[in-house]
């Protein structure tokens, strides 16, 4: 692998601000690229060197390959980082990139691909001894095929498009008869969105929580997991609150699910950092999909391990050595991560527009990873992120406290945010209480 | 490989007031946000006044009264304002570059701008050895090659959109260029 | 122990502008909120003027050298929409309390006003069965026992610095107060 | 001792709300009085109450003892945090807050009082076995006392008011005829000064570090040691930059200062925070002086330590036992403090006035203290500390590559700062190899 000497930074946003600063920290040069929406990002502001790629829609500047391999070209950069989103798990770009002679920080297109695929990723776990939920082993073609293996798994299934995710072509179904008028719908969307009405059918459970385990491979063949974050507080599918360690995980099991996701990275030869999602339910977890990406509630993992692993995504990709620590494995302290949206806390609807007052929480244990800024214009091109609040205590107890008065601080205004939700659900019992699944948002009231 | 891709109109830099009036016909309702843009707009741009009419809607905007009215004054007699004292790294870049790009605007008024719709390098000719596609001073047509913009080592035509004389070449020869940056600058055929 | 101490010259509370009393939030169309936006942005782009109509509503904004001037006119009684959700801590408090402060300023043009000196409780008589040290539309003289103010179980009485009747007592018998806190509008003699 | 409910902050500034987070976090309630120079000030606007206790001048509001207690008195506050500067080490604050019924957080009136006098101090680190600089036994009256001490301990020398601080009175001395002239001016300005013109002598060190030893006690006879800080780059005794561990110091000098420190903590039976200023050069340490309250670098220690310092201060002044934990005691990782201050970094001049821009930096290992935000204007009354950043990271390596990227992110429009001078600083080879004494900014050149 060639040393990096200058990255660019497929991407906007705070995750590009993010991966400039861990530059800046390594010494290395920066390229940012943006559209035409982006010309006062503040990640362009901060960049050595900074392209405009395209018009506002990403499809043509954040999603447009030969622009951004163009943009590399012209700066003299000699690396990608892609971020996460837009192209970040995008095999083909991973691989024009390597074959234009630029190091892709991330792993190799093979392993995206693998990945990519839910069923294959499925098949691979399975391989792997990983567990994954009863279902079936891959697409199903017909309604009577699904019906078969709903029997034989027991309701209620969901059925999920093979090649997609954020929730589009999936469906939960309680009996017979709404698993017959759900297969055609979940395939005509799973069409519609992804190109491919591949299906496939699964088990369905009731009140899981979302656990991942973060996972980091090197060059050299050696691969770790630095613990989980539990990312149970979501709405449809979007994570909201995630945190580390997950609340009701102990010991044993945190190991049992560190050493199947290790398993899994093997299995695929796995380098850079990568997402091991799970289910987990009384006491079981099963093998959901894999990211081949950094993922936005990264810094999560970073506040209870030290580790920054964006410069360490850098340190792997120039061929270095995990510069992890060797031995016994733990997490110190407790940290929660807010996604601070440009939202209407009640209907989720973007709110892009003027930051008329932006006020960011101080002192000790408060992070705050953002590209935005007072009188900075949010575009409505993209996702509504404008910021994410993370908070590190000596244990759970301290973060909520610390957490609820950080919240308080943190003023934005001018558009609508989800902090006023935050803010409740720092409050709510269940939630204090560390009592909740995946479903925590469906009922909860404010 | 070659690729023939087609200049598109220059409506890539939302701060060219030349082709501001177009997209206003767009508009089908004016919504809050856009009225506070047009306000911007106006101060940005030191317009003496807009006015839009719906039905049932009726938006003046007059700009600063204490100045001199600038209504697109762009006859260049005026000196350029001495340039704001630069902060070290301000986190607002709005108006980076603003002075520089206003004397440059008011050259262009009644010209037609082409700008690159591709990031790559810019060469004027097909080849080192070969002569310039254009010169300035040269009259061009529709559909002519104009230059070539090389990305991801394919020589990429850039065609003109319109008829009419070449009176600028933006780029150096070799020169690197982003997505909407200008190329060339054309009077159109009248 | 008693100390006698003599009240400051009630310079203490910032000066606010006044008339912002009318409600905005019965214009129709456009909310509260977007109004003082709109505000804002005349003030901060230095605009001229901004004038919305719309069926039954119009707003027009003038910026003035100094402040914005609002003018507003809008037709038929309609019923006040929900006042406009307001911001939980905004960390810059300038405009705290601003319109019921102006009321009461408008109230005390060409009175004196005597300030606690102290921070402290508020008490108006000697002790819980004396008559008050005064009442409204008494006159009083320099170095008058006005009230006590208690601190660190000290009785502190504060004098009159002026000669004149006393026209309102600000706080209540008992109530604590803070240094510059308002005690007493003093109408001077002439 | 009284469970503590309500807590009253005497003080301002970044430190006032840095104990009202402390006290949020904690579930108390808290007041803040102010000047009226300090209406719209963040503390003010963060606390449950607030009481404006006096006109803009210190010495009639901030150092106002009747009017804060009565402030305490009106609002049923329990406790008073003192922070740093103003009250915080005056023996008869505390000892009238007690006597009123309220909770001093901080230590004894006796302690204070006896730490508070320079050659009482001495004495007392003296025959606690503390190594302290040779030099006089208590003040010196006569030129030729002080001649005769400085002939048995060799020049150079260094006079120092007895109830002094901050640099007044301090005369440094490398022969007889300048001891002579220096005696009366010494004593002259330790008696404008501090009202007392008792002077001592002792060895002057040439290029000493100042290294200090953080310390806790609590009122069960429990005192620990939580490590050092090492505040060598200062600036007319005006600390600059604090970070923690100190570069030169190793696991077996940290144990026996830390072990000094602790005895003479023990000496003076002491409890809450409290530091052990030491002077460090050729491998000896030199007991200096005691602070007897919260340093303004304690965010240092907090972050290689991952104690709340604020909210221990609390817990012990309610009677708690210390919450860290027994055994083998070490720093995680490095720490930096950078002191953000409205001044001309050249000149060092104070520039009060309108902050027009104020833009945080964020992201990993970055942490700001501050009661600063944009519009704010600050007051010319009071000292020119703005805010405060602190860098963590896994070393000292690390730290300073972040905090290079922190100073570059950190934008202050409207007054002059000290930025720009920490940028430098970061940058100089000295300071990057850590080989410097406290004379590093006499000599500093950018």
């Amino acid at each position: 692998m060639p040393a990096i000497s200058k990255v660019l930074i497929a991407n906007r946003g705070e995750i590009a601000l993010r991966v400039i600063l861990a530059c800046k920290e390594m010494g290395l040069k920066t390229v940012a690229v943006h559209s035409e929406a982006d010309r006062d990002a503040l990640h362009v502001r901060y960049a050595d060197d900074d392209v405009c790629i395209g018009p506002a829609a990403s499809r043509q500047s954040y999603l447009n390959i030969s622009s951004i391999i163009a943009a590399a070209e012209i700066t003299g950069a000699d690396a990608i980082h892609p971020g996460y989103g837009f192209l970040a798990e995008n095999a083909h770009f991973a691989e024009i990139a390597g074959e234009c002679g630029l190091t892709f920080i991330g792993p190799t297109p093979e392993a995206i691909r693998l990945m990519g695929n839910k069923a294959v990723a499925r098949d691979t776990a399975q391989k792997a001894g990983v567990p994954i939920l009863p279902g079936s082993d891959g697409p199903v073609r017909t309604f009577e095929e699904a019906r078969d293996i709903a029997q034989g798994i027991g309701f209620p299934v969901i059925l999920k498009a093979s090649a997609g995710g954020g929730g589009r072509g999936m469906r939960i179904c309680g009996d017979e008869s709404t698993l017959q008028s759900a297969f055609d719908t979940a395939r005509n969307e799973a069409e519609r969105a992804f190109g491919s009405a591949d299906v496939y059918i699964e088990k369905y459970l009731e009140h899981p929580r979302h656990i991942e385990i973060q996972v980091f491979g090197d060059t050299h063949g050696r691969i770790v997991h630095l613990g989980e974050r539990d990312c149970s507080i979501q709405r449809r599918h979007q994570k909201l609150i995630e945190e580390s360690p997950s609340p009701v995980l102990n010991r044993e099991i945190r190991q049992a699910m560190g050493d199947a996701a290790i398993k899994l990275c093997k299995a695929v030869d796995y380098v850079n950092a990568g997402t091991i999602e799970f289910l987990f339910q009384d006491g079981e977890f099963y093998f959901m999909e894999m990211n081949t990406r950094i993922q936005v509630e990264h810094p999560v993992t970073e506040e209870v391990t030290g580790i920054d692993l964006v410069k360490e995504q850098i340190r792997v990709a120039s061929g270095l050595a995990l510069s992890v620590p060797h031995g016994d494995f733990f997490l110190r302290g407790h940290a929660m991560e807010f996604r601070i949206n440009a939202e209407d806390p009640v209907t989720f609807a973007p709110n892009p527009g003027k930051i008329r007052e932006f006020h960011l929480p101080g002192g000790p244990g408060v992070r705050v990873d953002t590209a935005a800024y007072r009188d900075y214009v949010i575009p409505p091109h993209y996702d509504s992120l404008i910021a994410k609040l993370i908070i590190r205590g000596k244990d759970r107890a301290e973060v909520l406290a610390r957490s609820r008065r950080a919240l308080e601080q943190f003023i934005i205004e001018g558009v609508k945010t989800t902090i006023p939700l935050d803010r409740a659900i720092v409050n709510n019992e269940r939630f204090i209480l560390g009592d909740f699944s995946t479903r925590f948002m469906e009922e909860f009231e404010w | 490989g070659r690729t023939a891709i087609t200049a598109g109109h220059g409506t890539s830099c939302p701060k060219r007031s030349t082709l501001f009036a177009t997209s206003w016909s767009e508009v089908a309702e004016l919504n809050f946000k856009e009225i506070l843009e047009l306000i911007d707009k106006v101060a940005d741009r030191g317009i003496g006044a807009v006015e839009i009419e719906q039905a049932g809607l009726k938006v003046r905007i007059e700009g600063k009264s204490s100045e001199p009215q600038v209504i697109h004054s762009y006859a260049g007699d005026r000196p350029a304002p001495p340039p704001a004292p630069v902060p070290p790294a301000p986190p607002t870049p709005a108006e980076k570059a603003a002075t520089e790009k206003a004397a440059e605007d008011a050259a262009e008024v009644g010209l037609h701008i082409i700008t690159s719709p591709i990031v790559g390098t810019f060469y004027r000719s097909a080849n080192p050895e070969s002569e310039p596609f254009v010169n300035v001073g040269d009259r061009i047509a529709r559909g002519q090659v104009l230059c070539i913009v090389e990305a991801m080592k394919l020589m990429n035509e850039i065609e003109s959109d319109v008829d009419g004389v070449v009176t600028r070449i933006y780029p150096q020869n070799g020169q690197p260029i982003e997505y909407g940056e200008k190329l060339f600058a054309v009077k159109l055929s009248s």
